[in-house]
């Protein structure tokens, strides 16, 4: 495959480590109420669409960015590679 | 052929229960019989019958485990009005694409229990199916190459037998006595020693399903091909049925074993999976007469191979690590698959990779299945094989048999519920965590 | 001075030289290294302090950028490899430190790293080197840019000086798998 | 001698000769040639056996989709079992070994399976071989393995090197027959980037095997012109003997390059083949097509070949089938080898054609038989008479050595397939053809798409290269292209003569029109049950020449069309690829990269004994002349650290710079354990969580400034640590200002341990350094210098529980710094020490190491679970709290002292109460590490125990199954060694 880095154009995926669904993001607080609860749906439950997948990528061997990849499992196009530090930002996560 | 002759073969063809109306078995006289009459008498080895309005209980998935399920249902559990629902043809799923390993080498009390009475099941099963699925027990060797590696296996190798199942620690002299071959002494990784397991082997893995399917038929199962499933119908929180490509179908009980797209059924109750799917690689070289006897995989690489009767050798390594419903895969897998074999196995630089091709798998969030109910009343769930389905076949037949006929889990499969992440009982046989591309 | 003696990465006293047909691979220790990574809201801080430093102008992703004997590389979002000769800067991360102070994050490297130069005489005599070695197009990967990708299982940063030039940066423990992975592939085309 | 040289033509160099030999016999060749052509020019017919009836086989193509004859290549460790004799470029000394046979090609006992077919049918084995159960792998398993198979691997090391590469295009054109070359000549004068691959050794495809001019030249006359212009041109990369193999994501195409294949043995350094991965905008297939054989009685006869493959051995090699050559088609293009053999005085006795209305090709000598088909043939090894059955049922016999059949020709979509697309079947030319799905990025030309003519196969591959052109900004040129032959298929589809006899579909597996229908009868009737059923197209061809007639029987079977029939998947590779090419150099020695530590140099010169952690090589133990045993030495160095100071290179832990103002948050977040009031100058040990509360890593954590921190990780888990730390910034707090950088390799970190390690220390930290229990405290760290000026950073950690510290230098002086270190510590026994030794003193000291951290344990199990605080929101800390994980009964880490200090203890035996019976109930635990205590002089070991806090001082059994052990041991605290920990403080 080829992965389209948003800063280094298309790089071998070779490079990359993938860990998998994009909602790996969306931790939750585990100090707030019902934190079991959502960790276990936060870590254990997938949505495994056949079809467009939102999914983490890390340039291990390039720039140790971590990539998120929007793919489509069924024939393994790729629609957008964004930085995951964008999309967590953009998510409101923060400090 | 003179009268009298003719007369002992309509004998012995009765005797050997060939007359219409009664099964057919199948049988080395029956075959010579058919040889002189131009094999005109061997019937379809499972029926197309039309679906029925309603059944008691449909099996969605025609692979290995949903023909075994029904197999079971009916022969083990007296269940009639069973039937599974294909959406291709059938076997067309992992069980038509895996390496054919059949093992119980496993560590946990999760799984041992389960896997051992999965081989014992193996053990007996041409013979419960009138099929020969050619179950060979030629042994598995798991090299190790580590004092640490060392140890593990000999906590696996321990916890093997304290469940009943065999279990040997071989030194490297003697990986030396079964596999003279093997890279011992240009080594990146030296082989220090394996263990291995006798009673492990292969099988012919597309007549395991083709003798379940023959054996759940003979039985009255109907098996419906080209009959997708495309909807749920759940009323009040329990199942009544299920839209089909060929029309609406009731049921009271419905088991989903459809490993690879269990997100996808699953889906259709509104039900998330701690599973993901993912590709699988495997391979087979030309054939080759025999080197490798037995099953042997590398401790220090992906890579693990056996040498089919037909003498091609089959093998495979990890997963490709992306999900992916597409049963197919990339280069860089195939070549590290293939470095792995050529560390250890230097001799099979010149046979030649014939065929490569991919099978979708359910990686569970610990590398372990799920033979469990649902929240939906009257839908059973049989997934999360990860790499490790075809071994299973009979016990999670069984297993799901057991749980669709009697709503309580088998003995054997008591761990394997869909709430032990959230409760904190992972079956992790690696250790590499909720992460599905790990195991 | 310390009155230690160093060794090279590949464990001799004297550095590795190899001529391979039209090829030379020559293992070289005369860089320091710092690793420079602005800290949050800095970037422009530091490139000007940089550029007050050095005189360069620190390049964009995949570049690098080379002012008198000072040369930086891309290693990822505002982060950067400077390189400077030993000789002349035996603790660069300190140098460095003290220009940035609280803006950058600088971490000395000169002895993570291994570096082999490789000497063809043109482009056309390079290639076929890296080629069996690493997936960079050509096209993309001309004098000043600095690749980070994989050989034989390495992770390495490829540099592009000039026609015919390059050098690899790579972990300086694996120095001699790496040397060897080059070695082999320069007889392979020789 | 049926074959022979034509005195005349062919693209061969008669000027030389080369010498070969199969099964031992010596023929003559030329440059050119290939064995099949060889041998065929001398007269050889008979190559090989078939994999099921041993049925003797002969050449049926002229290709890579050669099913027949198969032949052991070279010898002894470079022998290559299965080689297609059909693309075996001749060279001089090659050595070829018919297989499958015993003893002798001609004279093969196992052909006795020929006179068992009727028993031997598709999936006879499924129903028989089930009496008794243990016989399947004793009796008759053996007998099929042995009978089964082909060509043998020699079981020696393959001795040649192979190459990886990677290359980038524009445009990657497979196949230089008419539609590629045209294709390459107009992407290579328009400017861009362009491969032209072809798996031959001579590019030119078709119009090297066909008779027709292009303009006013032969056909081969204007593929070499062609090819030596894009020779010459810079942006053009000519690739040939090189299959592209495989169509995969993204634009990248796997490829094989048969570097030296043509060699005897490939030169000093180089390889003998090349796997190419090439990732390029675009591809244009131009694969060509493969012709299909016409299924009758005993169609399987050394003699009976292809008719495009007969006209190419004629053509390109100048070889004469036969004397008495006849055909039988249901095409025009068959036709095309009457006329071609006609031409070279090569005398064709009939052409048998099953179009009633076929039209005469008007060879002079030659019966035409409208109408008419091939029911039988005869010949013992070979043919020598064919079997006819005119239009109007009249059945005699033909003298004939050599039989020419075309049943049409099939696209060669496969690579088309690759990616889930699925060919269409085409009506018209009787033959899929590539669908709609292609790869993106591939376009297809020529007759692969279907296109059979030589001027639509030229214009195709023109437009398509002009079309990419115009894709990538470049200007096409206008098509300078010849004129060439543009007959129209002409074709009615003829799939089998139906008869008694057995008719061959698939000739290397033995799969015959009576084994389909025995599938259609048995229900196994969709293509992929036929396929597996059959075994059709499973054999080294994958079915290239038998999958279509093969459904085309099963759709006249259930009587559904062919489109409805559909095809099975093809499937990488399109033709077969020696494991070693995939591996290239990564195998033995260098199957991974290998790590040296700073003082490995040293340790060798030392005589050190090496093991591998993860890539790393460390020093495992040191022996001493006179120590005949491990053991010896790791007691020796043990004991010395433990009475006066040693040595080990600590190198290979992770080291992770951590800066940033929210270094000290982010550190605590992702240890469980506090961090952020970790005071400046000091060092803690960390427990690092998994988010599912397992434990992940552990590790010291050193504080060098209030922003500053330089985190180890164990060596295992060095890589992964990293990245989990990169996630945890980037994508969960990517508002912290905390940056990362690995410094693993740039210090050389040498643990000095033991009571005098402080004597030895001073000796070479720079004196400005005070180096006192109260100035330099347990857990103390900072930076210093040592022996007049390097700099360094000293910890003041302890993994032997004794006095100790690590001190990291510079990598590169290491080395230096040991030799200083054993220098300035003659006089207090300074003892180098391995990892041996080091696991020793750990376990005395009660130390988790990856044995115990092995990713299904807890820091509860480690009896550290006070640590993971509840007090902040750390990776792990919810779900560590999970039911299961919380289990009063739950394992926990002890210590196990053997009761007898004879007796033996290792790690992964199992515990069980004394008397209790071997089964999993009783299973109370395993051992994770054990060794012999020189301290303690006994053996003792870690373990996890179920509820194992409550069981100190119980006497249990650890129990190894495999080795019949059965050790009594008792339950003690873990901290073999100071458990309060004095000496470490002192």
């Amino acid at each position: 495959m080829i992965i389209h880095h948003p800063l280094l154009g298309p790089r071998d995926a070779q490079e990359f480590t993938v860990l998998g669904d994009a909602s790996l993001i969306d931790r939750p607080d585990g100090m707030a109420e019902g934190a079991p609860d959502a960790f276990d749906s936060y870590l254990h439950l997938r949505d495994n669409p056949a079809g467009t997948h939102r999914e983490l990528w890390y340039h291990e061997a390039g720039d140790r960015s971590w990539l998120v990849v929007t793919r489509d499992t069924r024939t393994h196009e790729v629609m957008q590679v964004e930085l995951a530090r964008d999309v967590a930002l953009a998510a409101g996560r923060g400090r | 052929m003179s009268e009298t002759g003719i007369a002992s073969l309509r004998a012995g063809l009765q005797s050997a229960g060939i007359s219409d109306g009664t099964p057919m078995r199948y049988s080395a006289f029956r075959l010579f019989a058919e040889a002189l009459r131009g094999h005109r008498g061997w019937r379809p080895a499972w029926r197309d019958p039309e679906p029925q309005a309603e059944y008691d209980t449909l099996v969605i998935g025609g692979g290995g485990h949903g023909l075994a399920t029904a197999h079971y249902l009916a022969s083990r559990y007296g269940a009639q009005r069973v039937a599974v629902l294909e959406k291709g043809w059938i076997g067309g799923g992992n069980v038509g694409r895996n390496t054919t390993i059949v093992r119980s080498n496993y560590l946990l009390d999760g799984n041992e229990p389960f896997y051992e009475y999965s081989l014992k099941l193996w053990e007996g099963l041409e013979q419960d199916l009138n099929y020969n699925a050619m179950f060979s027990q030629r042994g598995i060797l798991n090299l190790y190459h580590s004092d640490s590696q060392r140890d593990a296996y000999i906590r696996r190798g321990n916890a093997m037998k304290l469940h009943g199942a065999d279990a040997a620690l071989v030194g490297a002299e003697g990986v030396r006595a079964m596999y003279p071959w093997l890279n011992f002494d240009n080594a990146r990784f030296p082989i220090q020693g394996g263990l291995l397991q006798r009673r492990a082997g292969t099988a012919r893995h597309d007549a395991v399903a083709w003798g379940y399917a023959r054996a759940a038929d003979r039985r009255g199962v109907d098996i419906l091909q080209n009959c997708e499933v495309t909807g749920l119908q759940i009323e009040g929180g329990r199942i009544t049925g299920v839209d089909t490509a060929r029309g609406p179908i009731r049921a009271r009980k419905v088991g989903v074993a459809v490993a690879g797209s269990s997100s996808r059924v699953m889906a259709m109750a509104g039900l998330r999976l701690p599973v993901e799917s993912h590709v699988l690689q495997a391979f087979v070289t030309e054939g080759l007469k025999p080197l490798i006897d037995g099953v042997v995989t590398f401790g220090a690489g992906h890579f693990y191979v056996s040498q089919s009767d037909k003498g091609g050798l089959v093998f495979g390594g990890d997963i490709d690590g992306y999900n992916s419903y597409a049963q197919r895969g990339n280069l860089p897998v195939v070549e590290d698959v293939i470095e792995g074999g050529m560390a250890i196995m230097p001799a099979i630089g010149r046979a030649r990779l014939l065929r490569m091709w991919g099978g979708v798998m359910d990686m569970s969030m610990d590398g372990s299945p799920i033979i469990d109910r649902t929240p939906v009343e009257g839908l059973y769930f049989n997934g999360g094989w990860c790499y490790g389905g075809f071994k299973a076949t009979p016990a999670s037949g069984m297993a799901f048999a057991h749980l669709l006929a009697t709503d309580e889990p088998h003995p054997t499969a008591t761990a394997f519920r869909l709430d032990r992440f959230r409760r904190g009982f992972p079956i992790d046989e690696k250790g590499a965590g909720a992460q599905p591309n790990l195991h | 001075m310390a009155d230690l003696t160093p060794i090279t990465a590949l464990g001799g006293t004297v550095l590795r030289h190899e001529s391979i047909g039209a090829l030379r691979i020559q293992e070289a220790d005369d860089w320091a290294l710092a690793s420079v990574t602005a800290r949050a809201g800095q970037a422009q801080a530091v490139s000007a302090e940089i550029r007050n430093l050095t005189g360069l102008d620190l390049p964009g992703p995949g570049g690098m950028a080379t002012a008198g004997d000072w040369r930086a590389l891309w290693l990822s979002p505002e982060s950067w490899m400077l390189a400077a000769p030993l000789a002349q800067a035996p603790d660069l991360a300190a140098t460095v430190k003290r220009t940035t102070g609280a803006a950058a994050a600088v971490t000395e490297q000169t002895d993570g790293w291994v570096r082999f130069d490789i000497l063809a005489p043109d482009d056309a005599r390079l290639w076929p080197l890296l080629e069996r070695l690493c997936n960079v197009d050509p096209a993309r990967a001309g004098p000043g840019t600095a690749t980070r990708t994989v050989m034989e299982h390495l992770a390495v940063i490829v540099l592009r000086d000039g026609p015919g030039r390059a050098a690899v940066l790579g972990a300086r423990s694996s120095a001699a798998s790496l040397h060897h992975a080059l070695v082999a592939a320069a007889r392979s085309v020789a | 001698m049926s074959g022979a040289r034509l005195a005349s033509g062919g693209q061969i160099d008669r000027a030389r000769r080369l010498e070969f030999r199969f099964d031992g016999r010596a023929f003559t060749g030329h440059p050119g040639d290939t064995l099949a052509s060889a041998l065929l020019a001398s007269g050889v017919r008979l190559m090989g056996r078939s994999f099921k009836y041993h049925r003797p086989r002969g050449v049926l193509t002229a290709g890579s989709e050669e099913p027949s004859a198969l032949v052991t290549l070279r010898s002894g460790a470079r022998a290559e079992p299965n080689t297609r004799a059909t693309v075996a470029e001749l060279f001089d000394g090659l050595e070829a070994t018919s297989q499958n046979r015993w003893p002798a090609l001609a004279f093969d006992a196992m052909a006795v399976n020929d006179w068992l077919a009727p028993f031997l049918t598709a999936g006879f084995y499924y129903k028989t071989f089930m009496w008794p159960a243990s016989f399947w792998e004793k009796v008759y398993e053996p007998i099929i393995r042995r009978a089964a198979g082909l060509g043998a691997l020699s079981g020696h090391d393959d001795p040649d090197d192979y190459d990886k590469g990677f290359l980038h295009a524009d445009l990657l054109v497979i196949g230089a027959g008419p539609a590629g070359l045209s294709a390459a000549l107009c992407a290579g004068r328009g400017g861009a980037r362009v491969i032209l691959a072809d798996e031959d050794f001579r590019m030119g495809g078709r119009l090297n095997a066909e008779s027709f001019a292009l303009g006013d030249q032969g056909g081969a006359d204007w593929a070499a012109g062609a090819v030596a212009e894009l020779a010459a041109m810079d942006n053009v990369r000519l690739m040939p003997r090189t299959t592209v193999i495989g169509a995969f994501d993204h634009g990248i195409y796997g490829a094989v390059e048969r570097v030296a294949d043509h060699l005897p043995i490939p030169p000093e350094g180089k390889p003998r083949q090349t796997l190419w991965r090439i990732t390029t905008s675009r591809a244009i297939l131009a694969a060509g097509a493969t012709e299909r054989p016409i299924a009758f009685a005993d169609n399987d006869r050394p003699g009976i070949m292809l008719a495009g493959a007969m006209r190419a051995y004629a053509n390109r090699w100048a070889v004469s089938p036969g004397k008495r050559v006849a055909l039988f088609v249901n095409n025009d293009d068959g036709l095309r080898t009457a006329r071609d053999l006609a031409a070279q005085g090569v005398r064709v006795s009939a052409v048998i054609d099953a179009r009633a209305d076929a039209p005469d090709p008007g060879i002079g000598g030659a019966r035409h038989l409208p109408g008419a088909v091939v029911t039988g043939s005869a010949g013992r090894l070979g043919l020598d008479t064919i079997t006819v059955r005119t239009a109007q049922g009249r059945e005699f016999r033909i003298d004939a050595d050599a039989l020419a059949v075309s049943g049409g020709w099939n696209p060669n979509v496969h690579l088309t397939c690759h990616q889930r697309g699925r060919p269409v079947w085409d009506d018209a030319l009787a033959a899929f053809v590539p669908g709609a799905d292609l790869p993106a990025g591939m376009a297809v030309a020529g007759a692969a798409a279907g296109t059979f003519s030589t001027h639509g196969a030229l214009h195709a591959g023109h437009a398509a290269a002009a079309e990419v052109l115009e894709a990538l900004g470049h200007t096409p040129t206008a098509p300078d292209l010849p004129q060439a032959e543009d007959a129209p298929v002409n074709l009615r589809p003829f799939w089998h003569v139906a008869g008694k006899g057995r008719a061959w579909l698939d000739f290397q597996n033995d799969v015959t029109v009576k084994d389909v229908k025995l599938a259609h009868q048995e229900n196994f009737r969709s293509v992929e049950h036929m396929k597996r059923y059959t075994t059709l197209g499973m054999a080294t061809d994958q079915g290239k020449t038998a999958n279509v007639p093969a459904l085309a029987i099963m759709a006249e079977l259930t009587g559904k069309t062919i489109a409805e029939t559909g095809t099975t998947i093809f499937r990488p590779p399109y033709t077969p690829v020696a494991l070693g090419t995939f591996a290239g150099r990564s195998r033995g020695r260098d199957f991974k990269p290998t790590r040296l530590t700073p003082t490995h140099h040293w340790a060798e010169a030392q005589g050190a004994v090496f093991t591998e952690a993860g890539l790393w090589l460390r020093a495992q133990y040191f022996p001493r002349p006179g120590e005949t045993h491990w053991r010896e030495s790791v007691d020796r160095e043990s004991l010395a650290v433990r009475a006066g100071v040693g040595l080990c290179d600590v190198s290979t832990l992770g080291k992770i710079d951590i800066q940033g103002a929210d270094a000290a948050e982010f550190v605590n977040r992702v240890y469980c354990n506090g961090f952020a009031k970790l005071p400046v100058g000091r060092v803690r040990y960390g427990l690092m969580l998994r988010e599912d509360g397992f434990l992940m890593d552990d590790g010291t954590t050193a504080r060098l400034a209030e922003d500053h921190f330089v985190m180890t990780t164990t060596t295992a888990n060095a890589v992964l640590v990293f990245r989990h730390l990169e996630f945890a910034r980037q994508c969960l707090w990517p508002g912290l200002d905390v940056h990362l950088i690995s410094t693993t390799d740039a210090w050389a970190q040498i643990a000095v341990a033991g009571p005098k390690s402080r004597v030895l220390l001073q000796r070479v930290v720079d004196p400005e350094h005070d180096l006192s229990n109260a100035a330099f405290p347990f857990m103390a760290c900072g930076d210093i210098t040592v022996c007049g000026g390097l700099r360094a950073r000293l910890f003041r950690i302890s993994f032997s529980g004794e006095l100790a510290y690590e001190i990291a230098v510079p990598a590169r002086y290491g080395h230096a710094l040991m030799e200083r270190l054993m220098d300035k510590g003659a006089d207090l026994g300074v003892t180098p020490y391995g990892v041996e030794a080091l696991n020793v003193l750990r376990i005395e000291k009660g130390h988790a190491t990856a044995n115990e951290l092995n990713g299904q344990t807890t820091a509860r199990d480690l009896g550290l679970g006070r640590m993971v605080s509840d007090k902040k929101d750390s990776i792990g800390a919810v779900l560590s709290r999970r039911e299961g994980m919380m289990r009063e009964d739950g394992l926990r880490l002890v210590g196990l002292r053997a009761v007898n200090t004879g007796s033996r203890l290792a790690a992964g035996s199992h515990l069980l109460e004394r008397g209790a019976q071997a089964v999993a109930a009783n299973d109370l635990g395993w051992v994770t590490s054990a060794c012999w205590s020189p301290h303690l002089e006994a053996p003792i070991a870690l373990a996890f125990l179920k509820g194992g806090a409550g069981r100190l001082g119980e006497t249990l059994r650890a129990v190894n199954l495999l080795s019949g052990q059965d050790t009594e041991v008792t339950v003690v605290s873990p901290h073999f060694i100071d458990p309060e920990g004095e000496r470490q403080r002192g």
